[in-house]
């Protein structure tokens, strides 16, 4: 399994798009190289294109259909990508749109991926419709999987109600996510908590790795960064 | 023995009736209903078969067939 | 209480529906909306006895909703602009015959095929007719994904409640974006039976026949007075949110996205020591004319903010008679208005 | 004596709109005798178009609904999937149903809905005063094809039957004509086989009825049938185009 090629699947709104990003931050300052294919072919908004700008300043490549192509709501993918998953020497994380409809976008790569290797990492949020529990979060782990022709090797845990997420609504949602890991034997890399939630609380309890979170894509009246 | 009872005001004299009756005995009357049409009336009834094809074809439901 | 659950706005719409017993959902993919037909796709398919129709298109669409309406089932369909446009011929004979429906509209960018990122530039459509003839829309404007669960709900018994098609007039933002919302236990409202007038078997009673016209000039100008009388009492309907209402030096009237702007507008604006108050319309139709004529008295200058050249401004206008100043702030096709634009219109009108 | 034949009780009895000669009164008796025999008058609802029959609610006497131009399919959709107990059917016109409403009709029939779908094509548009309509005959002379149709800027007249039957789901597909007695006797029989399809849940049932109109084709009665036999039936054949129940 290469560790340098990482894929953000997982239901819609469960938190790929943010993940990607935030480790992209990370790693830059380790790593020369960091790219962020933005291969979301179903969402129309908040995707990692919109902070392609702001990337590239930090030295991040955000591959996304150029210019004007960038807001529209065409399934464009980027000549670029299957050179970049090629290349070697760079971090590349690849953000995919929701659900099995967006992991599709994989499968055209998947000759390609299956050469490389790659690690995929499943998202989930278990306060999101349809991965409410193990049974629904199998089940969409499944039509991932037939729909991008790859294999989740991983599970990222990000229980969050937005801004009512507190350590009671983590503990209980990480839970459903361990459950999961336990049931078909895939690890839990780790579990995502947002800043300024994670300041407040008793880390100490978690098994599991914590990455802190800080949310980029934010809304209009949160004062968006252009 | 048959009959048929043409309802005169419903009638709105197209003739199809009478040329699909097999023993031509539908003709136009002279007189006018009340919407001004000439509706159809039956000669010689004795000869009516009752085969209800007046009745099949008018487009107004305007002819009963007793048989 | 009920379960909090994280959802996209769309998908909240769909999921509220459900809840107010919406069983037949019939529409047309387009962004920003689609979520919310694959969402009513995956619900609904699955609950015996209910429909889901990928339609052949939004004209198709709204003629199955009001087949079903006729029926005196909960239905409803949905889209985004351009869409929209599409259904009006159909919302205006649903309007005709009397018929309760939902019509979501989370509106992109336009004119024509426009943009897909979130606007308002269809006010007018929405509260003014939108299709042909003497006739008005329920429209309800909701400013959070809560709010999307509730007001559709709302929408529904509203509908019900008139026996007219209601409208939740959103943007691709509030469509898209992710808040957590609960879904209340359901209080049952007060509605009218559709037993007299539904579309069924005709078993013991005289048969019923829907018709959205009438020949005679006489007679259809008794059925559209007979509507209008409806449009008179709706105006009890008239709901709205006031914020830092007291003694404000500056009153922003928005709806929808841009009201949810602005209230971050009002909070930056206190640290520079300026009062902003808000004045949030959640029904567009009835407009709440009275209050903001009440206000009209009491401050120097509105400003009206929306993501439009300026088309709620006409109603603001309306309701102010002439009292005060009323400015106008807008972004339009498809871009959002920032907190810190509104607050620096508001600094040049002070000035 | 006995009454051998008398107007069908789910036919209101009031008079026809329709001009004197004219097909759709024939039509009319056919599907409300089917709803007779069948007992179901009380469970139909019907769908109304825009068109000359756009009265047609007034003449059942069962529930019908006024659909917009072209969108009964939709409609009738609507309600069947709401209502899937009742027997729904919808009459349309060639104007509605094989020019505004095409989109309606094929994806209604494509589906498979469970409706009964009775399509008038007198190769006219009757209502707005003698337009051409897709299923205008080539040289046929109309308001809007003044010089007579021409296949070359105009298209050919459109066979909706054979179009239709392309599709896989449609259960029952069949044309027939009214211009004489042994016609209107298989007219009956296809319209009643048509609702047996969708009383059995067996799907989507088209009957075309050619018919004739003698005001717009500026024809007596008797000539507009003579018309319709030598012109329309050569290119309209008559028959069966699907029956899902024959192994063809």
């Amino acid at each position: 399994m290469k560790d340098d090629i990482v894929i953000y699947t997982g239901s819609f709104g469960s938190g790929k798009t943010e993940l990607a990003i935030n480790q992209s931050i990370k790693a830059i300052k380790k790593k020369e190289k960091v790219v962020i294919v933005d291969l979301d072919i179903v969402n129309p908004y908040f995707r990692s294109r919109e902070m392609r700008e702001k990337l590239k300043e930090l030295g991040i490549k955000v591959v996304a259909p150029p210019g004007k192509f960038a807001m529209a709501d065409i399934p464009l993918i980027s000549p670029e990508i299957k050179g970049t998953i090629q290349d070697s020497d760079r971090l590349l994380l690849l953000d995919v749109g929701g659900d099995d409809v967006g992991a599709k976008s994989l499968a055209s790569f998947y000759t390609v991926l299956k050469d490389t290797g790659y690690q995929m990492n499943l998202v989930i949020n278990p306060y999101r419709p349809f991965t409410k529990n193990s049974a629904e979060i199998l089940t969409m782990l499944r039509e991932i999987e037939i729909s991008s022709r790859l294999k989740i090797n991983g599970l990222i845990s990000n229980p969050n109600l937005g801004s009512q997420t507190d350590l009671e609504l983590i503990t209980r949602g990480h839970k459903i996510v361990k459950d999961v890991s336990k049931q078909i034997n895939l690890p839990v890399k780790y579990l995502a908590i947002e800043q300024t939630i994670y300041e407040k609380i008793d880390k100490h309890q978690f098994e599991e790795p914590i990455f802190v979170l800080q949310r980029y894509m934010k809304l209009p009246w949160d004062e968006k960064n252009k | 023995m048959a009959k048929v009872v043409i309802d005169r005001e419903k009638c709105k004299g197209c003739e199809l009736c009478t040329l699909v009756c097999p023993q031509n005995i539908l003709v136009m009357s002279k007189s006018f209903n009340k919407k001004s049409y000439h509706p159809v009336e039956q000669i010689n009834p004795e000869k009516c078969t009752g085969c209800a094809f007046c009745a099949m074809t008018c487009p107004d439901v305007a002819i009963e067939v007793y048989k | 209480m009920a379960e909090k659950v994280l959802m996209k706005g769309n998908e909240a719409i769909g999921e509220a529906a459900i809840h107010a017993g919406c069983r037949y959902y019939f529409g047309y993919p387009i962004t920003p909306q689609s979520e919310l037909t694959a969402y009513m796709a995956k619900r609904l398919l699955k609950i015996e006895g209910a429909a889901f129709i990928q339609a052949e298109s939004e004209i198709a669409a709204i003629n199955m909703v009001y087949g079903t309406a006729a029926t005196g089932g909960r239905v409803m369909t949905s889209s985004s602009s351009p869409g929209i446009s599409l259904k009006q011929e159909g919302i205006s004979y649903i309007a005709c015959a009397e018929l309760p429906c939902l019509v979501v509209n989370m509106q992109r960018g336009g004119p024509g095929l426009g943009s897909i990122q979130p606007a308002q530039q269809d006010y007018f459509q929405a509260t003014k007719g939108g299709g042909h003839g003497d006739y008005h829309l329920i429209v309800l404007a909701p400013s959070s994904v809560q709010e999307l669960v509730d007001l559709t709900i709302k929408a529904f018994d509203l509908a019900d409640k008139y026996r007219n098609p209601a409208m939740v007039l959103g943007d691709g933002l509030l469509g898209q974006m992710m808040e957590p919302v609960e879904f209340r236990e359901k209080k049952n409202a007060d509605l009218p039976s559709k037993e007299d007038w539904a579309l069924g078997s005709c078993k013991g009673r005289e048969p019923r026949k829907v018709v959205p016209f009438n020949l005679d000039p006489y007679e259809l100008e008794k059925l559209v007075a007979k509507i209008g009388k409806k449009f008179e009492k709706m105006q009890d309907e008239v709901e709205y949110e006031l914020i830092n209402m007291d003694n404000p030096d500056i009153i922003i009237v928005a709806y929808g996205t841009v009201a949810r702007v602005a209230r971050t507008t009002i909070q930056k604006a206190k640290q520079e020591g300026i009062n902003i108050g808000l004045i949030r319309p959640i029904t567009l139709y009835p407009f709440p004319y009275k209050i903001i004529n009440q206000y009209a008295d009491k401050v120097k200058h509105i400003l009206v903010s929306e993501m439009s050249l300026g088309q709620m401004l006409e109603d603001v206008k309306l309701a102010v008679e002439g009292k005060t100043k009323v400015s106008f702030y807008g972004r339009t096709g498809g871009v959002v208005i920032s907190p810190t634009e509104i607050l620096q219109e508001v600094k040049k009108i002070l000035k | 004596m006995n009454k051998v034949f008398s107007r069908p009780k789910s036919l209101v009895d009031i008079p026809f709109t329709y001009c004197p000669g004219c097909h759709h009164g024939i039509i009319h008796r056919l599907i409300a005798e089917v709803l007779d025999e069948f007992n179901i008058r009380e469970d139909t609802i019907g769908i109304a178009p825009v068109g000359c029959s756009v009265f047609a609610y007034l003449f059942f006497d069962c529930d019908m609904i006024c659909a917009a131009h072209g969108r009964a399919p939709a409609t009738a959709t609507g309600i069947k999937r709401a209502k899937p107990d009742n027997i729904v059917f919808s009459y349309q016109g060639d104007g509605d149903l094989a020019s505004i409403g095409t989109a309606e009709i094929i994806h209604a029939a494509n589906r498979g809905e469970k409706i009964t779908v009775i399509f008038v094509n007198n190769a006219i548009y009757g209502m707005t005063g003698g337009q051409m309509a897709p299923t205008t005959l080539e040289g046929q002379i109309t308001q809007t094809s003044p010089y007579g149709r021409d296949s070359k800027t105009m298209g050919m007249p459109i066979r909706m039957c054979e179009l239709l039957s392309t599709l896989n789901t449609p259960s029952y597909i069949s044309r027939v004509a009214l211009t004489k007695p042994s016609y209107i006797i298989k007219a009956k029989k296809a319209i009643k086989k048509a609702f047996q399809f969708q009383i059995d849940g067996k799907g989507f049932s088209l009957v075309e009825v050619l018919s004739t109109c003698p005001t717009n084709w500026g024809l007596s009665p008797q000539e507009a049938n003579e018309w319709l036999d030598k012109n329309m039936i050569p290119y309209y054949p008559l028959g069966e185009f699907k029956n899902s129940e024959e192994v063809s």
